[in-house]
């Protein structure tokens, strides 16, 4: 097989601050074309820093702007993008980021526009807000939009105040939320900070929500049932219409955890499935780039129920004019300054434009189509816990097989870095043992998921006849496996001299 | 389709691979009579050239910083971003890699964080600082929960000073028990926040205490005097940054008392991109670390004894923690965190401090050059860093509007977030604002208000 | 000593045509807003290729956006930049390459300018060079510029037929043009190409040319002396103004390759020497990017006796209105298409008003301190063949002390790659045998050179003590030694199925 | 200083360790009485901000393809360049490199070359391909000069169809011996070589013969004639491509009989730039490989076997064989060329025939459309790509102008370079040029001959 993982030059590099030189000056700033202010006659010695520049608390480090760029180029060297090789990290989504988004994200009249400018100056933004707004709601079914949440757990926790302050207008008081076991950690930990408390659902043998666990959880203290489709198990929840109804009927809602829209565009809609509020990743399903952790953009949709109580500012159009909306009296207010994350909505927009309907559907079945390739590849090798139908964009298996070699998920995980290919999500969801979840994307070749499968198949055998190869995994790398522990216990979270 | 690499006759082999003889018959788990029918109603697909040509049209209907004279802060600073900063968050080992879980693949990142967070924690005279949260409002409401967490007691005092969408989201956030926010007043001279009135309201069940500095209109506040008042209580001094190139020549909120300090990092390294993304930021004393928010990043050794980094505290995090985490925060803002330690370290120490000292010189040039101008005053008294406020006899919205006609964006209408400041403008000035722009500035104030009095006069 | 170089993990990749599947489309152009053309109505079946799509002559490799972004992006891995590392490649003036000049030379208003637009549309990139022509004028102390030439070889080409030109006008034939052995190859390359015959200069004792030669050798038969000035050994030629007198008096002109402007730079201009044509590197000295081959820039400034000769058009300046000559009658005529490498000129325009003036002779006074500390440092180690004096911007040594361990200056520099430092230049010039030619530049901080000279003295420990790795180096690349000889012998230049 | 690292006392140490007191001290070799008093006289330094700010204000004083509707081509192309060209030629690691001289650390400059050529060979079918040369002119000349040695003849037939300024290079280039160049007639119906005076002037010291296809007047050549009397004289056929988007469906020159291929590969990756950089391309048949000018990339092995690559066939160059050396070049055309690359490699196959398509189609539209408008008629009747030349009763100049005044760049007046072609424009339109600016051309146009008509019936 052709591994594509070797070795090559790297550098090594130090923090930053030690390559500081005692006065070395960086990029200054323009000149001065006002007097210069005598910065003690504006402001009282107390308000000022008594350090000097060397050694006051904001000592940054002194180097060049030629020292700032091989620093960072280095730093970059050592890591791995989606642009670098095959990434299929479970529940991330990480596909393409299109380049010419990057661009359009970049032009001037998009980056340079103030937040507070008159909405005279900004018809641009409100308009391509506004459509957005339109097209995510087009594409979940739902009939109202917000775009302000900054990523999916903000949206987990945007959406979950509007239940409350929904119930709370109906004069319920309803303090719990249903989370089945294979959630994401932000569920339970979204629900908790807008004050419910979290009731665990046990999904069923076949992996999903049974109609009879939410037949037996769902009283009238239920605020919601929070549940992920696909869930994270990379299955459809099969009863979701049969459980909407159920929580409907003894008035609770339906949030559904929209993070794996990547498989259901164009094909379903969860507004028509009996879903009242959904939060998407814009960073996941469109495209936008995961920026080695964020920025976002966790827009949230709702039934028109739930309407009134989005965030505000609502973006309103009126003949050809758009402008902002802060008379929503029943809204739940404000989630974050300003209107959201605009620079990640933009590139998500151009996405979404660029695709149009056909290709968005495409996207879905192809990233579907991968997904089943794998698992149907693989399942020979690695034990796959839930197997009876086609998986949806992801599949999830365990190390079941690999256990009578002294080998973990762990380890097949740090071997694959070896071959020159990111680990998939390990140990999540928690409901499999050791689990391996692989969500290749509708942007990676047959070539490539061929080039995992015979990773993974060589992997299997290396764990039966040379385990020591996955134990002492990645040799490929900078660095060997990193001690975790040792962080913990020893903290050093900042540098010092 | 776009981005989408398989020929028909790869999905043909794949599908028999997969057991299946075509798409739809991967399918079937779907809600047959559910399924959407037909297309979805979105705009037909783009090639590449016609997208970037109609998005140029949507960019070219927005007029920014390149088209008009613009003096607005309030929590978003036009600030220069050298070159060099783009051009390394742009490499797409950075931009295209997801947050760092697995670190031995990830040490770019993990270490550009860990100087950041470093950076963060100098700036604010902080012992830590995490990997980034959203925002600066989102930031202030995680440090008042957190607060919360660390002194079991469920009251808060917000300066009425505090960025007034801050103080909103805050309010969201605490939605759960409202009565526990109390609003502490600014003094009308100086437009700092009023002392004394912390001092009366501060009791038992107050757990925080929430002060920006410079305060929402330019003011600096008294911070010191603040923190000893504070912690008289047994409270903890929550301070908000959300303008850090002040931080260049102010005292650091860490030497100044504070036990939280949150904020807005925008300035370093990240355009104005319409209020957003942004990056949040929070440090504090070692003491609280684990009751903080958050991603942290730690520096450790790899097998062989090497320097290396890794996510930790990871208990903390709704991964681990799950509802019993001590935030929702997955997701964070690592990218906007890059383009600011970029900027901060090609700046170093000098620069900031001349940067610093350029924008307090420019503000100072402007605000003198405003005070002139009959009918127009600053209203308050206290020192200021880049923005202050200003009051105008001239109805401003009138004002506003007719400098907008002379391509100026002469400030924020103050009335929009306090209603007792009708006729109040914050004006902010930084690097970007020449000396010839104020001059315009002041000479078409000057002419505006004029003619309003003039009218006002018939 | 700290080791810069390291390995990490790099992916292999093969040649792109190998990721080509058949059938699968690249990015497609945009959709047609006028009626399809019938091709072979418009055009005779002649005239069209005869292959389909698939086999024609065109046949590019099918490959998707995000297979292209990963080929590239793990090709450049394998690359190494001055933005990776240490580039100490004497003659080549590996500078840092400011970022704000490429994202200047990215501004529409300069990319978007059509050639052939009328100089109305273009004031700005017409001001732009009539400026950079006089910069570089003052920085070189010539009377007239021209932007015209792509590179150092094709300055070098224009300014020897121009000074045939000028013969020719004055009624003389010369076919001579001298040139020191220590020249670089272009130089010799470019006299032949424009006519003349080649005499070879020796070098004095001290490296640099002597009065004695040139007396002797400057007959009525010689156009020009073409000398490098700081020469190829980093040495400045101490009795240039008395050789350009010689020269002149016998009715020769004295041309000066500026590829090693970066020594003199505020300090000495060529003109004030004697120099009557210098062709500059903007891709050195103006530190526009080399690109991994060019493109550069060549200007060529002249004295006012040759300025008629200069290539046309020329930027006139009427007013504040910039205008193209082309009424020139003694000109040389052209040298390329349009005028010039533009957007290296606007880089190289943008690096000149950067520094200004101090700034400039800063960078040079900088060059010229770090190829001394590193002569200085280093000349214990390696041998020196000249050290009479200090040197300018670049030092270089011999293998001479090498030699007794069976170790060559080729694996020296092989050898510095495991180090993480790009090696010098090697076997130039080549009056030193086994040369090594360390240019530092200026933007090296004092820690990159010391980093430097500790991997340099580490491997002369090597050489002595284990020699192999000096023998079996580079190690840290993903290819090892490579095999040129074989390239040569069994062709391969283009790929084959 | 701006990009200097060093602290004043670092370089005291320095000094030290070099044995000098000062900087001064080191510069004692250059003469004292001719050193520059004080400073050049130079604009004074400039920060980043203020350069930036300063060249956005040059920028802007230029008018270009977003600001007028441009109808130009004539060597130089405006395409639709895909973003993701200049994400990856920006990746310092490539355009921060020298030329490959160190194959083990330039293996993705190389392998990228290799892959270029490959690209060239195959569009023109050819069996060789160089690594780039400076631009599409001199690679015309350094062609010429090639076939010289090749085939030992001094002469070369260039024909008048040939872009103007490409044969002023290579008469510039030959001026050694200049009357070895001869030039050949257009035919006046069709714009094309007049084959038959190609055949009168060819004799026993012509080396080659130089064809441009399409020509500069847009018109396709009959290539496989051409080669048919240029072989049966022994002369070699050096075809010119500077519009290789043509290739897309126009016969390979290879296929029609070329001998060399030499052109201007701008179309692909690159911005028009005023002019530069571009890059030349030079094919041709194996054998005559050695006498190629040029860079040449080849695959071979390291000492593990692995497949690598490295410069090869460089006794042909200057820097081994100095003055007998096929060529002068040694800094060529690389980043251009990998932009080219990438662009081809984005298109693949399919995407070039339909951009070829589109091209052809686009100025089919606009050649019918400005047709039909009385007082304006297409002037030569053989087949174009993407550009035609235009013949109006009204005054050029005039026509352009009033075009000009509606943001309309109607084309090249011929007469610039064909005395013989007053009153003709070349007129160039590509997938950029959209159908409702073509329209607005036609318009425009049509209105403008009539006025100037009616001005000179007066
Ligand atoms: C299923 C699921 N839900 C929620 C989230 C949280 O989204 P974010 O990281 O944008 O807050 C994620 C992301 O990891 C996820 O995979
Ligand atoms: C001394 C010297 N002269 C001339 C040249 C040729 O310049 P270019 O490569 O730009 O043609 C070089 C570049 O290598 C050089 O170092």
């Amino acid at each position: 097989m052709k591994k594509v993982g070797t070795t090559g030059l790297q550098m090594n590099e130090p923090v930053i601050f030690e390559r500081s030189v005692k006065g070395r000056k960086g990029v200054s700033p323009i000149e001065h074309d006002v007097p210069k202010a005598n910065v003690s006659e504006l402001i009282p010695a107390r308000f000022l820093r008594s350090e000097t520049v060397e050694t006051n608390g904001a000592a940054l480090p002194e180097v060049s702007e030629l020292e700032v760029v091989r620093h960072y180029t280095r730093l970059s060297q050592w890591n791995f993008g989606v642009d670098s090789g095959f990434y299929p990290l479970g529940s991330c989504t990480m596909k393409y980021n299109p380049k010419v988004n990057e661009d359009i994200a970049r032009l001037d009249g998009f980056t340079s526009i103030h937040p507070y400018l008159d909405t005279d100056s900004t018809q641009g933004a409100l308009q391509l807000m506004y459509e957005l707004e339109e097209y995510l709601a087009e594409i979940t079914g739902m009939d109202g939009v917000t775009l302000q949440p900054s990523a999916g757990a903000h949206g987990e926790l945007c959406g979950l105040m509007m239940i409350a302050k929904c119930l709370k207008a109906r004069g319920e008081t309803r303090t719990k939320v249903l989370i089945p076991d294979t959630a994401h950690g932000t569920n339970p930990a979204s629900s908790q900070l807008a004050g419910f408390k979290v009731v665990k659902i046990a999904s069923g043998t076949d992996g999903c929500i049974t109609l009879e666990s939410i037949e037996e959880a769902m009283d009238s203290d239920v605020a919601a049932l929070m549940l992920t489709n696909p869930n994270t198990l990379g299955l459809f929840e099969h009863d979701i219409v049969e459980i909407a109804k159920i929580v409907h009927s003894r008035g609770g809602f339906v949030f559904c955890d929209g993070a794996n829209m990547n498989a259901l565009m164009g094909l379903v809609r969860l507004g028509d499935l009996g879903v009242d509020v959904v939060q998407l990743n814009l960073h996941k399903t469109f495209s936008t780039p995961h920026g080695g952790g964020g920025p976002g953009s966790g827009p949230v949709g709702v039934k028109a129920e739930l309407a009134p109580y989005l965030p505000v500012p609502r973006i309103k159009k009126d003949k050809e004019e758009y402008t902002f909306e802060y008379d929503c009296p029943d809204t739940i207010g404000r989630l974050k300054a300003f209107y959201g994350n605009f620079a990640i909505m933009v590139r998500a927009y151009s996405y979404i434009r660029r695709c149009g309907p056909e290709g968005l559907r495409r996207v879905s079945e192809i990233a579907i189509l991968n997904a089943n390739y794998i698992k149907e590849r693989l399942k020979a090798t690695f034990e796959l816990p839930h197997d009876d139908k086609p998986c949806m964009h992801e599949a999830v298996f365990s190390d079941a097989t690999l256990k009578e070699f002294g080998v973990s998920t762990m380890d097949v995980a740090k071997r694959l870095i070896d071959y020159g290919i990111h680990p998939p999500t390990v140990y999540f969801p928690l409901v499999v043992g050791g689990a391996i979840m692989i969500e290749p994307t509708e942007t990676e070749s047959k070539a490539e998921l061929d080039g995992f499968i015979e990773a993974m198949e060589a992997i299997a055998a290396e764990a039966k006849n040379a385990p020591e190869l996955l134990h002492n995994a990645p040799t490929t790398t900078r660095v060997s496996r990193v001690d975790e522990t040792r962080a913990a216990r020893e903290p050093r979270l900042v540098w010092q001299p | 389709m776009p981005y989408i690499p398989h020929t028909e006759t790869e999905i043909e082999e794949m599908l028999k691979s997969a057991g299946a003889d075509s798409i739809e018959e991967l399918l079937t788990c779907l809600p047959a009579a559910l399924r959407v029918e037909g297309r979805l109603k979105l705009p037909e697909g783009l090639t590449e050239q016609a997208l970037k040509e109609t998005l140029a049209g949507l960019a070219a209907k927005n007029r920014g910083s390149s088209e008009q004279s613009v003096f607005l802060g309030a929590g978003a600073y036009a600030h220069y971003i050298p070159s060099a900063v783009d051009h390394i968050i742009s490499r797409s080992e950075f931009f295209t890699a997801y947050t760092p879980y697995q670190p031995e693949l990830s040490q770019g990142t993990l270490q550009a964080v860990f100087e950041y967070q470093s950076f963060v924690a100098r700036l604010t005279g902080m012992d830590v600082a995490n990997a980034s949260l959203y925002d600066g409002a989102s930031a202030v409401a995680e440090a008042v929960l957190m607060a919360g967490r660390i002194t079991k007691r469920p009251g808060v005092l917000v300066s009425r000073a505090l960025h007034p969408e801050y103080r909103e989201v805050t309010e969201t956030y605490l939605n759960a028990t409202p009565e526990d926010i109390h609003e502490i007043p600014y003094c009308p001279d100086s437009g700092t926040t009023f002392v004394d009135a912390i001092e009366t309201a501060l009791g038992e069940s107050i757990g925080s205490v929430v002060i920006q500095n410079p305060n929402f209109f330019g003011s600096i506040e008294e911070l010191a005097r603040i923190a000893t008042v504070v912690h008289a209580n047994g409270s903890l001094l929550i301070v908000v940054v959300n303008e850090p190139v002040s931080l260049g020549i102010l005292k650091s909120p860490g030497e100044a008392g504070a036990d939280i300090v949150v904020g807005e990092n925008q300035s370093f390294g990240n355009a104005l991109n319409y209020g957003g993304p942004y990056l949040g930021f929070m440090a504090c004393r070692e003491k609280f670390l684990r009751q903080m928010p958050g991603r942290l990043v730690g520096e450790t050794v790899d097998t062989e004894g090497r320097r290396a980094f890794c996510l930790t505290f990871a208990t903390r995090e709704q991964h681990i923690r799950r509802e019993r985490a001590t935030s929702n925060i997955c997701t964070n803002h690592g990218l906007t965190a890059l383009a600011a330690s970029v900027h901060m370290a090609l700046l170093g120490p000098s620069g900031l401090v001349e940067l610093a000292e350029l924008n307090l010189s420019k503000a100072a040039y402007l605000r003198d050059k405003l005070n002139e101008i009959e009918g127009v005053s600053v209203a308050f008294n206290s020192p200021v860093f880049n923005e202050f406020v200003l009051f105008t006899d001239a109805e401003p919205d009138a004002v506003l509007k007719a400098l907008g006609k002379r391509g100026i964006v002469g400030g924020l209408s103050l009335s929009r977030f306090y209603p007792e400041l009708h006729g109040h403008l914050l004006v902010t000035a930084t690097e970007v604002n020449s000396k010839a722009d104020m001059d315009a500035f002041a000479v078409a104030l000057s002419s505006i208000v004029e003619a309003e009095a003039a009218t006002a006069g018939e």
